[in-house]
Formats: C-alpha cells, structure tokens, sequence
C-alpha cells in the first residue's frame, strides 16, 4: 500500500504515462499512428512522447490505416512491440484485413514461432458530439475474431494498468479506448502507478444482490449511476465490469449471476449481433437453473450511428436500465 | 462496341518484343506548377471569367468565415476550414455542367456551396442534426465524404455507370494530400485508367494532413507523378491561382466528356486555418510558413491582376461583397435557429422498409419521449 | 403448381441461373468482381453470363476488393444495380471498410434519398478442403452492421430465389453462398424457377416436437442429418432454417421454441462473439418461461479456421449437435 | 540523428518557389526491359553465377513437376506452379544474404525452397496439415501470403524495423501483377519511401491473375512506372532472365543496404502452367501465347548462352539434373507419406496462453476423439 496523497488524474493521462512508461521500460517499444508524434494525437493520448523518445519511437505515419498495421505486422515480427493508435473507431476499418487475416492468425499460422504482440488503441464510442464515423462501437468484429484479445478500461487505474499490460502481452490487442472517459477524473497517483493483474479479469464494481448489471468501458459509470438511482426502487444492483471482452471472465460473471439471479447487459454498441448477444447468451447457458428471468440487454438501436444531436436518444442511458431491470423484477412476480 | 472492349486485346509479349502500353511522357507533370495569374498567360484569359471567379473567392472566403464563427457559437460541431483553399474550391465547382457530378470531402462544403446547394444543408453534417443534409440527386453532389478517400471509387464507379448508359457525364473527385495514401486512392485511380472512366481527381495539396506535413507523407517528386503509374496524365496546378486551376480542371473535364479518360490534378494550395476549429496548429507549424502563403493567397493573386488590367471597379469589389454578406448573414440566421429533429428519422431510413426489430425499437423510443414529454410523474419508474 | 417434370440441379446452376434471369429482366443489373467475365468465376457461378450479355455487363474486374466495392457504390448511384463477387470469404475483407462505412449507410446517411441495391457475393464457409484464408464463415461481422441484409441459401430453390430476391432488393444484401453446398442436388426445375417470398422469412425444414435446431446456411443438411439420426434416440427434432440473419425472423423461431421448449443453434462460425450468440440471446429473452433447458450452441472453436486435413474436427457435425441435444434432455430431466 | 529525421525537414512552399521534391528522371524505368542473355552484356557475366543459375533453374522446373504431380496423386490439396517463372524465384533467393528476409506470396514456394527451406515444410500450406509449415526465423523467409499484397507492408516494417536497430538486413518482397491493384501494395510502396526503409519490392508480371490479363488490371506503360509516384527508383527486367534478374535485384538490395531506400522492380514473365492444378487456362488464353513463351524460357535462354560460351559440358547438365531428381525424389517420398497431425494443436496457438474457453473446447475434442477410438460403443451412436 502507498502512502503517497491521491491527486485526481484522467484516463488520458493514464494512458499517455502507461505508453511513457512502456517506452522507457522496453526499447523494444514503439507508438505509431497518424498525428501521434508531434501533436502528440487528436486526443493528446501521446503528447509529449515524441519529445521524449524522438521520432523512431514515436511515430508520425502517412494516412494509411492497412499500411500503419501492416508495417507494425513487420516491426513485430523483428522483435519491436508496436503500439499502434488508429484515430477513430471507424478508421480503424481499412485495417481489418490486416488485422483479421495477420495480426489476429500469425501465432496460430506458425505454430508459435510468430507471435505479434502489438497493442492497436483505438478510440472508440459516442457521446462526445462527434459527427458520423466517429462514434462508432466495433467490439462486436473484433470479439468475432479469434486470436485477438478485446480490452476496454473504464477507469483511470485500469487505464493505466491494462494498458501496460496490452503493451506487455505477447498476443495482439485490441485496445479499446472510451472517448467519453478519456477526461473522467479520479484519485490516482500517477507516481505510484498500479499495474493490475494480467488481462482477462473482470471486477464487481459495486455489489449487490438483486440483479446484475454487465458491462464494459463506457458504460460502466452509467450503470454504476442507474445502481444509485435504483436504490429509490429499493433495488440493489450489483454492477460488474467486464474490462477484458476476450478473454471473458466467465468465472466472475457467473458467480455474480448465479448470486443475484437477475442480469442485464448493458452496451452502447448495436444491440443485434452486438457484444450483449454473446455475453447473454453464455450467461444464459451456464446460469439457467438461477435465473429468474431471462437475461435482457440494453444496447444501442439497430441502426447506423446517429448525428449528434440525435444521439442521446441512441445511447443507453440511466432510465433505460432501469426500465430492463423493472422489467426483470415484474418477470419474476408474474 | 462494349465499352469494355474499347481498351483492345491484350497479348502478353516476350521481352525481345515488348513495347511499353502506352507512351509515359505525355503523362508526366510538367516540373513547375501551371499558373496564370501573374505571368503572361493571364493576358489570355476571358475578362468576365476572371469577374465570376473573383465573386466566388470572395464568397467563399466569407463563407468560411461565417461558419468558423458559428463553431465558436456552438451553431457548428465542428468546421473544417477552406480559407486559402477558395481557389480549389470554386473551381471545381465552376468547370462542372449541370449533368456532371461532384464528390466532395469532408473539407469542400464550399465546392458543395459554390455548385448550389444551400450551405445550412452543406453544413447539417457538422451542425450535427443529421448526416448529409441535401438530397444528392438535386445539385449532383455526393455526399460530404469523412473517411478519406473513400469517395473516389464512388466517383469512378458512377462516372463508369454513366459511361455505360451513354451519358456524357463526369464526375470530378476531390481528396486531401493525405488522402492520397489510402489504398482507396490507388484503386479508383487504378479502376478509372482500366476503365478509361470520365473522372477527374482533384488532389488539393494544402501541406498538411492535419498536422503531419506532405515530407512524412510521400517521398514522390510530386502527388502528380503517381499519375503515369496508372496510365493517365498526371498535372501540376497553382491551387492558389483560381483562373489556372479553372483551366486545368476544364481541360481534364473535356478531355474526360469526350472519351479521353481519367485525370490526376495536383494543385498546390495551403490551409491557412488549423485543421478544424478544434486543431491547434501552433502545435506543428509557425507563422512564418503561413505567412508566406498569406502573400500568394488565392484572391490577392486575383485582385492584383483585376486591378492591373482594370477590371476591377469599385461596383464589382461592392457587388462581390454585397453579395459575400448576403450569404453570410442569411447561414447565421438559418444557423442561429434550432433545427427541426425528429428522432423517429433514427428509425425511417436504415432500410426501405423498417424490420420488425426496428419497429419495436421506434416504439420504445416513442414510449419514453411521450413518458418524458408527460414530465417527471409521467416519465417515473 | 407446375407439372413440368423436376430434374435435378446443382445450387451452382440455381444462382448462375437467377443472375441470368436478373440480368435479361433487369438492364440496370450488373455483375463484377475477379474473374466473373471470362473465366466465369473460380467456383463457374457466373459462367456464360460475359459472353451472353457482354463484358459491360459482367466484368472482370481488376484485382482490388475495395475498389471493386467502392466503385459498384458509385454505379448504384447512378441507378444500376450491381452484383458484385467477391471470391472468397477473407478475401472480402479489404472491402470491409466500403461496406461498413458507406454501403450500410448510404440509405441512412441521406435520409433515403441515395438508397445502394448492391448485392454482395460472397462464397463462405469450409468443408471444401481449401487452404488458409479460404474458408472463413464471416457472418458475424455482417449481421454487427445495421443497414446491410445477410442472407444465405440452403436449398437450391432458395439459391435461386434468394438470389433474386437480394438483386431487386432496394438494399444492400450480403449474399453468402455456401461453398460445400454448391454442387448439393435438388429436384428443381429451372425452366419455372420458383421465386420465394420476401427476404427475412426462416422456415421450418423438418417439423418436430423435442428440440428445435436453429440454424442456416450449409449446417442445414447436417441438421437435417442430425435429426434423421435422432430418431434413433427418440427424440423428433425440429429443424429451423433461418435464410435470413438479417433481418431476422423472430416469429418463426420463436414460435418453434415455444413449441419445443428445447433449443440449440449450430453453425460453423466461431461460437464466441459468433451469430449464435445473438440467436441464443434472443430466443432466451423472447421463450424464456417455455424454455425447459438452456438455449446450447454448437458452433466452429473459438479458433482461426483449420488446415484442411483437421477441419473435421472443427466443423459442427452430427455427433456434436446430438451430443448437444442429449444434454437438453438431460437438464430437463434434472 | 533518428531514423525518421534523415529525410529532411518539410516547407510547403508557394509555387513561384515550388520544385520537385526529387528529380523523377532517375526514377523512371528504362523504355526496354533490361536483359543480359543473348546480349552483349552476357560477355561480363560471371561464369560461376551462370552455372549456380543453371543448376538452381533445373531444380525449380523439377521442383514444380514434382508438385504439379502430388496434386494428381492427391497429395496436395493444390499447387500454383512457377514453371516458367524460375528466373525470378531463384534470382530471388540468391541475391539475399543469410541474415536478409524473403517475403513470398503463395506462388513462391520455389523462392523459399531455393533459399532453403525444406520443400515438404515449404509445401504444408498446399499439402494441408497445418498452415506455415516451416520456422520463419531459421531461413528468414516469412509465411507465404495468400491474401495478395498484405505481406508487402510486412516486408517494409520489418526492413524498418532493422534500420532502427541499426541492422543492415535487407527485406524482398515478391508479388504478382494482380497484386499491383491492391490498397495495401500502395500503402507498402508509400511507407518504404517515405521511412525509407531497405526494401525490395520484386513484382513476376506474368501476364494474368488467375484469368485476368494485364491490360484488365492496369493501363499503366509498365507497373515499374509506379515507382516515381512513390519517389523510389522503378527497374524493368526480362524476368525469364536469370542472370538479368538477379543483376537488377542485387543491385536494388545493395543499394538498399547502403542505405538508399527501397526499389520497385518489375520482372516481365509468364505463367506457363494454369493458375493452379485446379484452374483451366484454355479457358481465357490460346496455346500460341504460350508457345510463344516457351521459345523465351528461363533455362532455354540460360543453357543458350552457357552452350555459346562452352560453359556447359555434360557433367554440370548430369550434375544438375542429379541434384534436380535427389529433390524430387526426396519430395516424393516424404510427401507420400501421411503426415502425422495432433489435433490438439488446433487450440494450442491461438494465443500465448490458452483461454478457459480454449482448454474447455480441447476437453471436449479429446473426449469426442477418445470417444471415437474406443470405437461405436463408446463413441455412443
Ligand atoms: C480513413 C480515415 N482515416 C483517418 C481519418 C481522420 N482524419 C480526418 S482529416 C485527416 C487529415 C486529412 O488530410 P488531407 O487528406 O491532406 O486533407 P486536408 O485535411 O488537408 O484537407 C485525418 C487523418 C479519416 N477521416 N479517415
Ligand atoms: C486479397 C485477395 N483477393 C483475391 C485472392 C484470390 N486470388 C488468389 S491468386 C489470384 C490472382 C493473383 O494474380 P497475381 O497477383 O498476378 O499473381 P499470380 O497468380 O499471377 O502469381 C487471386 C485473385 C486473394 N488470394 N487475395
Ligand atoms: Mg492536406
Ligand atoms: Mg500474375
């Protein structure tokens, strides 16, 4: 235990010092991306990296997504450990063939004498305002892609620690970032930094006894709100955080599960064929005989990403949580 | 004839006899950038040409304006500015007929605006209260395109669609420098020269993509020399220089019409604001380079030219303004009014004809916004 | 009803046939990709078609995924109607960007006004012995992406009239062809080619009363099969073949679920973050009180395809789905 | 100094000072291929190198008959022959250095063959027992790419990657004329120019992509002339010469190893076999072309000049059809042979550590199998 004062930090200062750290850790670390050097990223996530390791370890790549991914795909198999930004969630599109047929098969391909351990952040999800392509939830593609595994942080610790490490795992990582979070605040001591447990751990939030709220990044701090705003309802909700999609920590979510007897899902990508299909229907599978009522979710509509001004009507907010879980309790009594 | 078979046949040829396909030099830029503004070509250009393009920088120039105020009032989400870009901009839009397309970037509303279609429906993108607000089909303009040179395939394929139907139409496709290193930007080129498709691109050269400058972008001796590497001519403008860009645009629009194929333009240009009115561009350049550029921006070039050859009067600056101003306040009166949403458009247009799924979605939604709208009590758990 | 004499015909024959048929009905159709002119295709779909109506109207196009996607896009501006081949399922990755951010959005985007009736080939699945890249079941990644259709055949009747159906469709459709099924017979008359209902209705293959086996594509006849050797064991296996994943067709399934009470989903896609998850999801939410035990996947490993000689192992067969089956009794029992 | 900072700093620069970032004209390919065979050039040639050659180039012709027929014996899933293609997959091979890395497509199995890897592990991809069958590291010769194009930016991170290590490895990438059109040839192309990275890019124009011939695929004069558009020097050679191959290709490495940046070299051959064992060429092209083809094949042309110069007597032609037959010979008995398959590998390397998920499947499968060992009882039904 430090002794060391908390000082209230963001999650993007988190993750600027997790890639600070990792660089001046491990040589072999390398950030790459569009803008990522001397402006240090559109978001700033890697201001101050290129002053600090120069421009060959830190980046500015031409605009090219397959080519930033590409070239990583090469820089890994000499032994570099690329950390690639891909600066929205839609412009990581151009690099899904890269991604699915190399970076998420190359271990498999050769037996194991080609791992990739690549990092590739990307920014993802909405509620920041932002205009077409850049609000996206792409989860789903890359939970649907074996070999890869699939992070999202929703504080600022876990920023920082599964950042350190994605950059440390010898497997490719999906990294993926909530915008919205990238200026959520909390206490934690950027000079003590906590490194958590390796990937593929989720952690109960916040306990409770009546119903389990599922979630990831984004959402987490939404679900935590709607568990306050239950305990009006008389409603204890207990809210876990998934924080590794791949690996799933079936263990923690079906204890939890099994203890409440009640789950809702709870993401803002598309629900049909979404995250929350999934994550549903394995809950579903190995909770059956302690479920008293069918797992729900509350999801993004199924529709293209709205305009911004539209997009609080998209979003699965406090009312509508609680609306699932009301339904659940009314399930249960019928 | 299809218009397939119209390339010929093809007959791959040992070494001792291979010829080239076709001969490289024509398709090469030439070393400096074409201008007119300034030197002698100038003398031949058409008085009232000059006058039209002149009314349109300063248009434009206003219109850029007005929209980076209305960021900074909340009236935008975001705005990505063509100052210094007018040139660019205008020209594109003037060399077009009326049957002939556009596909703009997420950059050129102004190219959008300047071929008429209304800036409050231009600007809905970045407003935020939908995504592309005018109906393409009416000015023939594409959507504002985001994801870079995603929009050129678009452009060649349609510009193909009407060469198969025996249209004489053509679209002409604008993309960033940055653009340009997409994969996307080498198979449309690569679709259009194999097609010999009426399509010409645009490629605006304005240093930067928004802070990696061109250096880091390319090592190519010009954007234009990767014409000839796809078999179509490859040329090098003065973006800043209205009346040449008008004319090089013009001659690829023609030669395009008239079944000669595929363009690559390069024009020379600079983006004198940040990247967008979030970009802080202190971050990767200095004054000093923008400066320079002040000093051969795109309407000094033209007013000095007017003024040397008289013709520019006091009515035609008047006029100009006038005209800039008008448009300028009418966007910030439409713009300063909340526009009309309804959230059940969410719903109406993800296919022609809404699923099941989608219907229990909309009525949900529904339920809540008529739970909300009954306030507190009726909105309660 | 027809009288005409029913012989029997390959799927291949069905789609080369409602392309024919398209093609003569329609002159906006058009159809491109690798191949598809003169060689006919590499799986012979479109033989015959460039020399009958001409390379203008199927085209080989140069080879470049995107490019191939991008520009049918901008044909389907203009008013045609493309139908594009991609040759293979991975291989339609590098137009994956295309496909996400404009070809399932283009309606949306422009309030209806640029509607995109592209239909999208592309032969998937395994069972065929291919190398590397050749045998991807990519649905998922489809069904996660709002204004796109997903449609695949089982039967050759369907082949045809799905086929149909997805060209006059005013929206874009993946079209997913299942390899291993292509040279599966029929009794089919191609001279009255039977055109089927609207796209997005499943239907009932086999009736039964135990268990319902959804599924769709190429794991219908092993489906079909599962539920012959079934019988064996008593129990009547009701076979459910979806057609369409997307949209997708609640009522059909559920009210075989409810009927059965039993339910289990096999495809050959990864079962993790796979299409099953959001059919097991759903048919959970929407059958939870008939239910009598929990919704079972069987589905591909969580793995990158296999090598030819151990897809096998990899592929659902009728041991594994029995095997799943048995395990619904048995918690019923319980 | 960084790696990076080399190039130079970047002035976007008005255009009545714009110049060329380089001078194209030594970037442009020669009008003809380059040839040595039957040429004057052939005088210089190092006689040792035309006997390696030689010898190299029969072993790759029987190389390929030895895989075309375990297809017809149905031991291997399926081969895309190199048979008139060995200049380049041997030229390939030989100019390397042993601490260098090839970066095959999936036609070049002959290329890793020839820089030694085992030919049945260079086959397991064909054969079906696994995917790469060799260990990239112990010959630096990356997995075969099936995807066209995709291993092209592989080969520039990895020369990249080098560089910044201060290594000077060299990386050769081979292609095929299809794979020309592919977003990710360009974005290759781009980033070893602009990173400057020590890369070959060798693209076997050999006329088709499966059915599509060249004339589909590109309008361009020769796909050498898209080096320019990348600002890195384009070389046009006979590809059926071996010993021309191997000059230009050992001079683009050289160069790249000096620290001259990549080189974009196009070798003009022809596909004499069909696509594959699967594909049938008389489908899209006559048995004229191919004639004419096998008048200007790689071992005619190389046994021309070793038999001009009395460089060839009977014992280098024993020699090297005796080590030809040893390698068939060997193939052959290894390749009829079951190769031995441990399902259990399926979950072993998808990732470093299996997942809980991984190991319940394996349980499973090791059931199922153990089930089905033990025979119809125990196997259940
Ligand atoms: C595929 C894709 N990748 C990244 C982005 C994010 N982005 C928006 S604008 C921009 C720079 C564009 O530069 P350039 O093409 O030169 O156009 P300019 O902004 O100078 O007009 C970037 C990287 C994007 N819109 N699309
Ligand atoms: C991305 C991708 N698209 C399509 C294919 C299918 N395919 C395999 S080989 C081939 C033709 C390749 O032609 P070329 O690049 O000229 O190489 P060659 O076969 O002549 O050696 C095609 C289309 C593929 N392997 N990868
Ligand atoms: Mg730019
Ligand atoms: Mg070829």
């Amino acid at each position: 235990m430090t002794t060391v004062a908390l000082k209230p930090a963001t999650m993007a200062q988190a993750l600027t010092r997790a890639m600070r750290d990792a660089l001046a850790a491990d040589p072999s670390v390398h950030v790459m991306g569009e803008d990522v050097g001397t402006l240090g990223g559109v978001f700033r996530i890697t201001d101050g990296l290129a002053k600090e390791f120069g421009d060959d370890r830190c980046t500015d790549t031409p605009l090219a997504e397959a080519g930033i991914l590409g070239t990583a795909v090469g820089m890994a198999m000499y032994g570099l450990r690329p950390v690639v930004e891909m600066q929205f969630d839609a412009f990581a599109y151009p690099a899904f063939e890269q991604l699915v047929s190399h970076v998420s098969r190359m271990r498999n391909r050769t037996r194991g004498a080609m791992p990739l351990p690549i990092t590739i952040r990307v920014p993802y999800g909405g509620g920041i305002g932002g205009v077409e392509h850049h609000s996206d939830s792409s989860e789903a593609y890359y939970m649907a892609t074996p070999g890869l595994h699939v992070v999202t942080p929703a504080t600022v610790a876990d920023a920082y620690g599964l950042l350190r490490a994605a950059i440390a795992s010898d497997d490719p990582v999906v990294f993926l970032e909530p915008k919205r979070l990238y200026w959520s605040k909390d206490a934690w001591n950027p000079e003590e930094p906590e490194v958590v447990e390796p990937l593929g751990r989720a952690v109960v939030r916040r306990p409770g006894r009546s119903t389990t709220l599922i979630t990831y990044g984004p959402s987490v701090p939404v679900c935590l709100e709607a568990a306050e705003a239950a305990r009006a309802e008389g409603w204890d909700l207990e809210v876990v955080d998934l924080r590794s999609l791949v690996p799933f920590d079936d263990e923690t979510v079906t204890a939890s599960v099994r203890r409440t007897g009640r789950a809702v899902v709870v993401h803002e990508a598309t629900g049909f064929g979404g995250p929350g299909g999934e994550i549903a229907a394995r809950v579903s599978e190995r909770c059956f005989h302690y479920l008293e009522a069918p797992v729900l979710r509350v999801a993004g509509f199924d529709i293209p990403y709205p305009p911004p001004m539209l997009e609080r009507h998209h979003l699965p907010g406090v009312d509508r949580i609680l609306d699932a879980v009301g339904r659940l309790q009314w399930e249960a009594g019928s | 004839m299809t218009v397939m078979e119209q390339r010929g046949a093809y007959q791959p040829t040992p070494p001792p006899a291979w010829q080239p396909r076709t001969d490289p030099a024509p398709l090469l830029p030439d070393a400096q950038p074409y201008r007119v503004l300034g030197t002698e070509a100038a003398a031949k250009a058409d008085p009232e040409l000059l006058r039209r393009l002149y009314a349109q920088l300063v248009r434009g120039r206003r219109y850029n304006a007005q929209a980076t105020a209305l960021t900074k009032q909340g009236r935008l989400a975001v705005y990505p500015s063509s100052t210094g870009q007018e040139a660019c901009e205008v020209a594109a839009a003037l060399v077009l007929e009326e049957r002939d397309w556009l596909f703009p970037s997420y950059r050129d509303t102004l190219a959008a605006v300047a071929r008429g279609v209304d800036p409050v429906e231009a600007l809905t993108l970045l407003r935020g209260d939908w995504h592309t607000g005018y109906d393409p089909y009416e000015r023939r303009v594409a959507p504002l395109s985001t994801p870079l040179a995603t929009q050129l395939p678009h452009a060649v394929g349609l510009a193909h669609a009407a060469r198969l139907k025996g249209d004489d139409v053509v679209a002409l496709a604008m993309v960033g420098d940055g653009g340009t290193s997409e994969g996307d930007f080498h198979e449309a080129m690569n679709f259009a020269a194999v097609w010999h498709a009426p399509v010409v691109f645009l490629v605006q050269n304005n240093g930067f993509a928004i802070s990696v400058p061109l250096a880091k972008q390319t090592a190519a001796p010009s954007l234009a020399h990767k014409a000839v590497g796809y078999g179509m001519p490859g040329r090098l403008v003065d973006g800043n220089d209205a009346v040449a860009v008008h004319e090089v645009l013009g001659e690829a629009v023609r030669h395009a019409r008239a079944g000669g194929g595929p363009t690559l333009v390069e024009a020379l240009t600079y983006r004198i604001d940040a990247h967008t009115n979030a970009d802080d561009a202190t971050r990767y350049r200095g004054e000093d380079e923008v400066e320079a550029w002040r000093d051969h921006d795109p309407i000094l070039l033209m007013e000095r030219e007017l003024t040397e050859r008289g013709l520019l009067d006091e009515d035609a600056v008047r006029a100009a303004q006038e005209d800039a101003e008008a448009l300028a306040a009418d966007l910030r009166t439409r713009m300063n009014q909340d526009p009309v949403l309804d959230p059940m458009d969410l719903f109406a247009h993800v296919y022609a004809q809404p699923t099941t799924q989608l219907l229990e979605q909309q009525a949900q939604l529904r339920a809540e916004l008529d739970a909300e709208a009954a306030g507190p009590e009726g909105a309660g758990r």
